[in-house]
């Protein structure tokens, strides 16, 4: 019994210290709740981001877009936006603590993330549990809005992306032979594949070869040896594009010429940074064009520039757009609540955003049209 | 005082119990001298076994983490028995590779176990319980407490009882034959088999009690977050382990706990810093190294805190 | 094809090679595993990234700017994390894995946070020399690479056999105490070898980045748990068995992908370890009995 | 005969430890087993408690051949022994040593010791009696909480008498007990290993302090290089010309060196 009683005393010290660890923060934001003034409608969105880690430059850029939208809205004046920001370091663990952090301050009126799919995979059913609406900008893996009612997307999932850029390259190339190769260990490339396989089949296309890579490999010479044995028209390429450019990069060395179709997430400039003339080439379906000369997308780049020295990518140009169905969503509401907000969001219809006209379907998964872009002499071009 | 039960706490308490399981884990075998990395491996064996079993086959939560939790400690026997040949630093990178080998597994047999997508939809423990108690017309609303609040404190009050009962099983068995016969292997294999201990069957039975404790944290870790994908439980999956059990103290099972509370604590505590807050990690081990290789807590240590007159084998 | 895939085992194997070489020095003189090795050969990639692509230097001063840098974390390294440990009452042999460990992490997030999250090219013009036999085009760099984790085996063993030097390394592996009672500055020894160690680990760094052409922050991790599985494959503190478990586990690694299923790849490491250490734990050429430390 | 060592060999790689080495020893007796160093003595206790198994011959304990049985079986069977460079539980307490040497005297396992069942608790009440009466006779009672690794030298090698005694053993297996002890110190070990004897125990002892030896044993056998020099009383060994000679070789040799 005297080891019970230690280690309860032992639990009683852990609570005490999780107490004080924890109730510092949570009073600090509460100087600025929602103060109801008479037209301006003021809320608080929770924030997930992935911002510590291998992959703190995707949360990085997706924060940076929300604060630019959240600063161009309060200024507009019709709504007032607070951001609560924490980090889930792209562990789902850390991402569920941040969650139940965010929900169970009462004035969080929404949720805007984590960033990774196997995140959201674990965050937002709690979400839907407690009825608050949650909302992924970069989650393009299958079966996220499936989830629940109150679970949307912004980011194209690539069951819409990739048979677009399938179907527009084959129509071009003329291509009937593919090779195929992806990332097995990782949810998005991995559901990258999926799609691609099936469209590829419903395409009647012969699949010569299906290779597979894993995270932090640098070697990929074996699998293009065997794909290029194969002499395929075309190359089905589901990978991120750190890896995906360093693949195009040995292939092209080892005199593959073929073009190379890609996921949304092989779509970033750092491909043609990482593998140069390599990148030439490569075909990827995006909602984001930034060498667009649409006046938006150029007066977006200017103000991104402007505030963070660098071009916005894909992440922060979802992630701004995503801010701004929220605004449109609540301006429709008419008051902060959790409920009222839900039902006004699913109805977002025909709203016209940086990335074109969007909506979203029964389950709230995206409704939008996407872009189809390749690499040629160095820059994206739109492909034709 | 109710908005003392926020889930966000209970949240993080409840990751904490967990990885006091997983801390014990590695504390286990290491008590009789065996240096296993291979926690995170059979984390992972138990998390899918029990999701899989509840998805598959409908069996309820308690049945899926028995499960996997004898799933692992038997494959914990099937390992333990051929890693008998192997000490020290050999054993740890053995074991390793198995964790490795076990993920790699995870991610390849798509058929199973949905590959890297991992499993969705596992049922959790909370949800089920709150629907039991519904059963018997009880509404959380009657004591005052919100759905998501009685939940959350439901399923923290359960991986104590379970922590707490693990402690009390270890403890009480380190106090015993069997917990001597582990120290003594871990001082010195050759005396101890001289003094008539077979030392083939404690070791591998403190190697298989890892393992199982490692696959019952895995199946309630799975049943806590409803999801789980083999990335769970990869390499560093198995170093944070092992830190949670060095950095606390390898040599009492106190040092365990108090090494997985700490470090499961510090990333919310350190928010503030999150940006630098794996430079500070690594820095820590390197100085806690230098200063006090054996952890933070150790014999001599707690002896002095609590007055002991005496070294007390128990809580070695 | 086959002829293709050798070339592609062989360059492979040859950079784990080296890689493991620097993992059984440390072990062999000082009986611990250096689990930072992986990610000083990291920061030697990058040095070399920097170098050649910030900076424009030519390639040979790449590589001497990246011998340097490794060396001297190595001597920091030694000095910070090892030194105190040694000799030090009631240390287990875990406290250096751990130490070691924490090393790692703070690289790895050092770069991270100096470099960003991304892979990096690597351009050199060297790396685009290439010769053409039949069907199949070589280049000159997998040939380098050959070449030069040949050369530092042999140069390492012959170093280890012939010089004073390496006599007296030689003498401290078998036994620290009596090296020092024979007058051999073992301070001296060991910190040489932290140090020639880490400068093969960068070394092997650059050539992988003109190899591959890829750099980023988690390539320690991935190379050093290969290299870790190389050096029980070929037994621990030995030399030509990193040389031979390197090109072995490069060329399985190749023709699993070529014949087989590329999704086990980085599991075959380590079953081949598994393996061995039931059957044989002292590993292909180790010649002592596993004793743990 | 309680022991019969029946033709022993053992190589190491080629090198022969033991050759053809026989000798018995009768019940209740104190045999001494004596040579230079490296004549094989301590190859000859690690073969009889199986760490070595032997190249060829037989080991025969109460008429059974254990030959070949393991370690911890071997002392189930009643022999156990005691290290001639000390081998404690150093981060155990003195007790918790010798509770430890009781471990093949008891058998409560994992289920009975958590649940703390009658006859678990009733053996462990008899495992640390007979303990503190061990360590009693041992003159360390005073000290039973002091971890092992802080006691004195002499009184380390007292311990581990008291923890090889702990295993009831039949047999006693003896490594240099007296070895960096002093003169008062070996005289109450002379003590000590009477009162053992007189217990029923017998004992099989190496140990190089002369005095002691002749005194203490009723039967002594010579090693040299692996081979049976002489076998007899301690009078006869004290005349037998061989050992003499042995010895002595032995001394001029490490003279010279």
């Amino acid at each position: 019994m005297k080891v019970l009683r230690k280690a309860s005393l032992f639990f009683s010290v852990l609570m005490l210290l999780l107490l004080t660890a924890c109730s510092g923060e949570s009073t600090g934001n509460e100087g600025s709740t929602t103060e109801q003034t008479d037209e301006k409608i003021s809320a608080k969105f929770g924030v997930i981001s992935y911002l510590t880690g291998a992959g703190a430059a995707y949360g990085e850029a997706i924060t940076q877009g929300l604060k630019l939208a959240q600063s161009e809205i309060n200024e507009n004046g019709e709504v007032n936006i607070e951001l609560v920001i924490e980090d889930s370091a792209g562990e789902a663990e850390q991402a569920l603590s941040a969650s139940q952090k965010l929900m169970s301050d009462d004035s969080t009126l929404a949720i805007i993330g984590p960033t990774l799919s196997t995140e959201f995979f674990a965050v937002a059913p709690e979400a839907d549990l407690n009825g608050i609406t949650i909302m992924g900008t970069s989650t393009t893996a299958e079966g996220i809005p499936e989830i629940g009612d109150y679970v949307f997307r912004n980011a194209i999932p690539e069951a819409l992306a990739i048979p677009t850029a399938m179907e527009k390259a084959i129509e071009r190339t003329g291509a009937k032979k593919v090779a195929m190769i992806y990332g097995n260990d990782d949810v998005l490339t991995q559901s990258g594949f999926d799609t691609m396989k099936k469209t590829a089949e419903e395409m009647g296309l012969e699949i010569l070869t299906i290779e597979t890579f894993q995270k932090g490999q640098s070697d990929y010479n074996a699998q293009l040896t065997k794909i290029k044995n194969t002499n395929p028209d075309l190359i089905l390429a589901s990978a991120l594009y750190n890896e995906g450019a360093v693949i195009m990069d040995q292939a092209r060395k080892m005199g593959i010429e073929v073009p190379f179709v890609g996921g949304n997430g092989f779509n970033s400039p750092q491909v043609i940074e990482i593998a140069g003339d390599a990148a030439n080439g490569l075909i990827v379906a995006t909602p984001w064009f930034g060498e667009s000369d649409e006046q938006k997308v150029v007066e977006f780049n200017e103000k991104y520039e402007a505030a963070y020295g660098k071009r916005p990518d894909q992440f922060a140009a979802q992630a701004y757009d995503a801010l701004y169905i929220y605004a449109d969503a609540l301006k429709r509401a008419g008051e902060a609540d959790r409920e009222l907000f839900h039902e006004a969001l699913a109805e977002t219809k025909d709203f016209e955003g940086l990335l074109g006209n969007f909506s979203f379907d029964e389950i709230g998964d995206v409704v939008m049209d996407v872009k189809v872009v390749e690499i040629k002499d160095g820059k994206f071009i739109e492909f034709e | 005082m109710l908005d003392f039960i926020n889930p966000y706490y209970l949240q993080i308490g409840s990751f904490i119990l967990i990885n006091i399981l997983l801390a014990v884990s590695v504390y286990v075998p290491l008590s009789s001298g065996q240096l296993s990395l291979g926690s995170a491996g059979f984390m992972g064996v138990g998390a899918y076994t029990s999701a899989l079993l509840t998805i598959n086959f409908d069996l309820p939560i308690m049945v899926g983490v028995v499960g996997g939790a004898c799933v692992a400690g038997i494959l914990g026997i099937i390992i333990g028995i051929p890693s008998l040949r192997l000490t020290g630093v050999y054993l740890a990178i053995a074991t390793l590779g198995l964790g490795e080998v076990i993920r790699v597994i995870f991610v390849n047999w798509d058929s199973v176990t949905k590959g890297s997508i991992g499993l969705t939809g596992i049922p959790q423990i909370g949800r089920e319980l709150l629907n039991l108690v519904r059963g018997f017309g009880f509404e959380p609303s009657m004591i005052g407490l919100k759905n998501n609040q009685f939940v959350f404190l439901m399923v923290f009050l359960l991986l104590f009882i379970i922590v707490m009962a693990t402690i009390w099983f270890v403890v009480r068995q380190q106090n015993s034959r069997v917990g001597r016969s582990f120290s003594s292997i871990q001082m010195d294999e050759k005396a101890a088999e001289s003094m008539g201990i077979n030392i083939t069957y404690f070791k591998v039975l403190s190697f298989a009690q890892g393992a199982f404790l490692a696959g019952l944290a895995g199946s309630l870790f799975a049943h806590v977050m409803g999801y789980i994908s083999p990335s769970d439980f990869s390499y560093h999956r198995a170093v944070e382990i092992l830190i949670f059990t060095v950095f606390g103290g390898s040599e009492v099972i106190i040092g365990s706990i108090f090494g997985a509370i700490f470090l499961t604590l510090i990333p919310e505590v350190l928010r503030f810093v999150s940006e630098y807050r794996y430079i500070i990690y690594g820095i820590m081990l390197v100085i806690l190294m230098a200063v006090r290789p054996q952890g933070i807590l150790d014999i001599h240590l707690l002896s002095r805190v609590k007055g002991l007159k005496r070294s007390k084998g128990g809580m070695r | 094809m086959l002829l293709e895939q050798l070339i592609n085992g062989l360059t492979l194997g040859s950079i784990y090679a080296i890689v493991a070489l620097g993992f059984t020095l440390v072990f062999g003189v000082l009986g611990i595993i250096n689990m930072a090795h992986g990610e000083i050969f990291m920061v030697g990639a990058f040095v070399g990234v920097m170098t050649t692509g910030v900076l424009g230097w030519p390639l040979w001063l790449a590589f001497i700017a990246s011998i340097v840098v490794t060396g001297i974390l190595g001597y920091l390294l030694e000095r910070m994390t090892l030194r105190p440990l040694r000799g030090k009452k009631g240390v287990s042999h875990l406290a250096p894995l751990i130490s070691t460990i924490g090393v790692s992490i703070l690289l790895e997030n050092l770069s991270h946070h100096i470099f960003g999250a991304g892979n990096k090219p690597f351009r050199t013009e060297f790396a685009e020399i290439s010769i053409e036999i039949g069907s199949v085009s070589i280049y000159i760099v997998q040939i380098v690479i050959f070449v030069i984790s040949i050369v530092l085996m042999i140069g390492l063993s012959v170093w280890l056999s012939k010089t004073k030097a390496g006599k007296a390394l030689r003498a401290t592996a078998e036994n620290l105490e009596t090296a020092s009672i024979l007058g051999v500055n073992t301070k001296k020894i060991i910190t040489l070898t932290v140090i020639i160690a880490s400068a093969m680990g960068g070394i092997a760094g650059i050539l992988v980045g003109m190899a591959f052409n890829s750099v980023s922050p988690q390539m320690g991790l991935a190379i050093g748990l290969k290299g870790l599985a190389i050096i029980i494959l070929g037994g621990m503190g030995n030399v030509k068995g990193a040389m031979v478990g390197g090109l072995i586990l490069g060329l399985s690694e190749t023709f699993l992908v070529a014949y087989g299923d590329s999704g086990y790849r980085d599991a075959i490491a380590f079953i081949m370890i598994i393996f061995i250490l039931l059957l044989r734990p002292q590993g292909i050429f180790g010649s002592k009995i596993a004793e743990g430390r | 005969m309680v022991l019969e060592i029946k033709n022993v060999s053992k190589n190491f790689g080629g090198i022969h430890a033991l050759r053809n080495v026989s000798f018995s020893i009768k019940q209740g007796e104190i045999y001494g087993l004596i040579g230079p160093n490296g004549a094989g003595k301590t190859t000859m206790f690690n073969l009889i408690t199986n760490i070595f198994e032997p190249s060829s011959g037989e080991i025969v304990f109460n008429d059974e051949n254990i030959t070949g049985l393991k370690s911890h079986k071997i002392t189930e069977k009643g022999i156990c022994r005691t290290y001639q460079n000390i081998r404690l539980f150093s981060q155990m307490s003195a007790l918790k040593n010798v509770m430890v040497g009781g471990h093949s005297r008891s058998s409560s396992g994992v289920f009975s010791s958590v649940f703390r069942t009658k006859a678990q608790r009733k053996e462990e009440q008899e495992l640390e009696k007979n303990a503190e009466e061990l360590l009693k006779l041992v003159g360390l009672f005073e000290n039973k909480d002091l971890l092992a690794e802080n006691l004195a030298y002499g009184q380390q090698r007292r311990l581990e008498i008291a923890r090889a005694l702990a295993s009831k053993p039949k047999l006693l297996l003896l490594d240099e007990p007296a070895a960096g002890m002093n003169e008062k110190e070996t005289d109450s070990l002379y003590d000590l290993i009477k009162i053992i004897q007189s217990k029923g125990i017998t004992v099989l002892i190496i140990e190089h302090d002369m005095p002691l030896v002749m005194k203490l044993c009723d039967r002594i056998a010579v090693l040299n290089f692996g081979e049976k020099l002489a076998e007899g009383t301690p009078y006869e060994i004290q005349n037998n010309e061989a050992v003499i000679e042995a010895y002595l070789g032995k001394e001029e040799e490490e003279e010279i060196a």
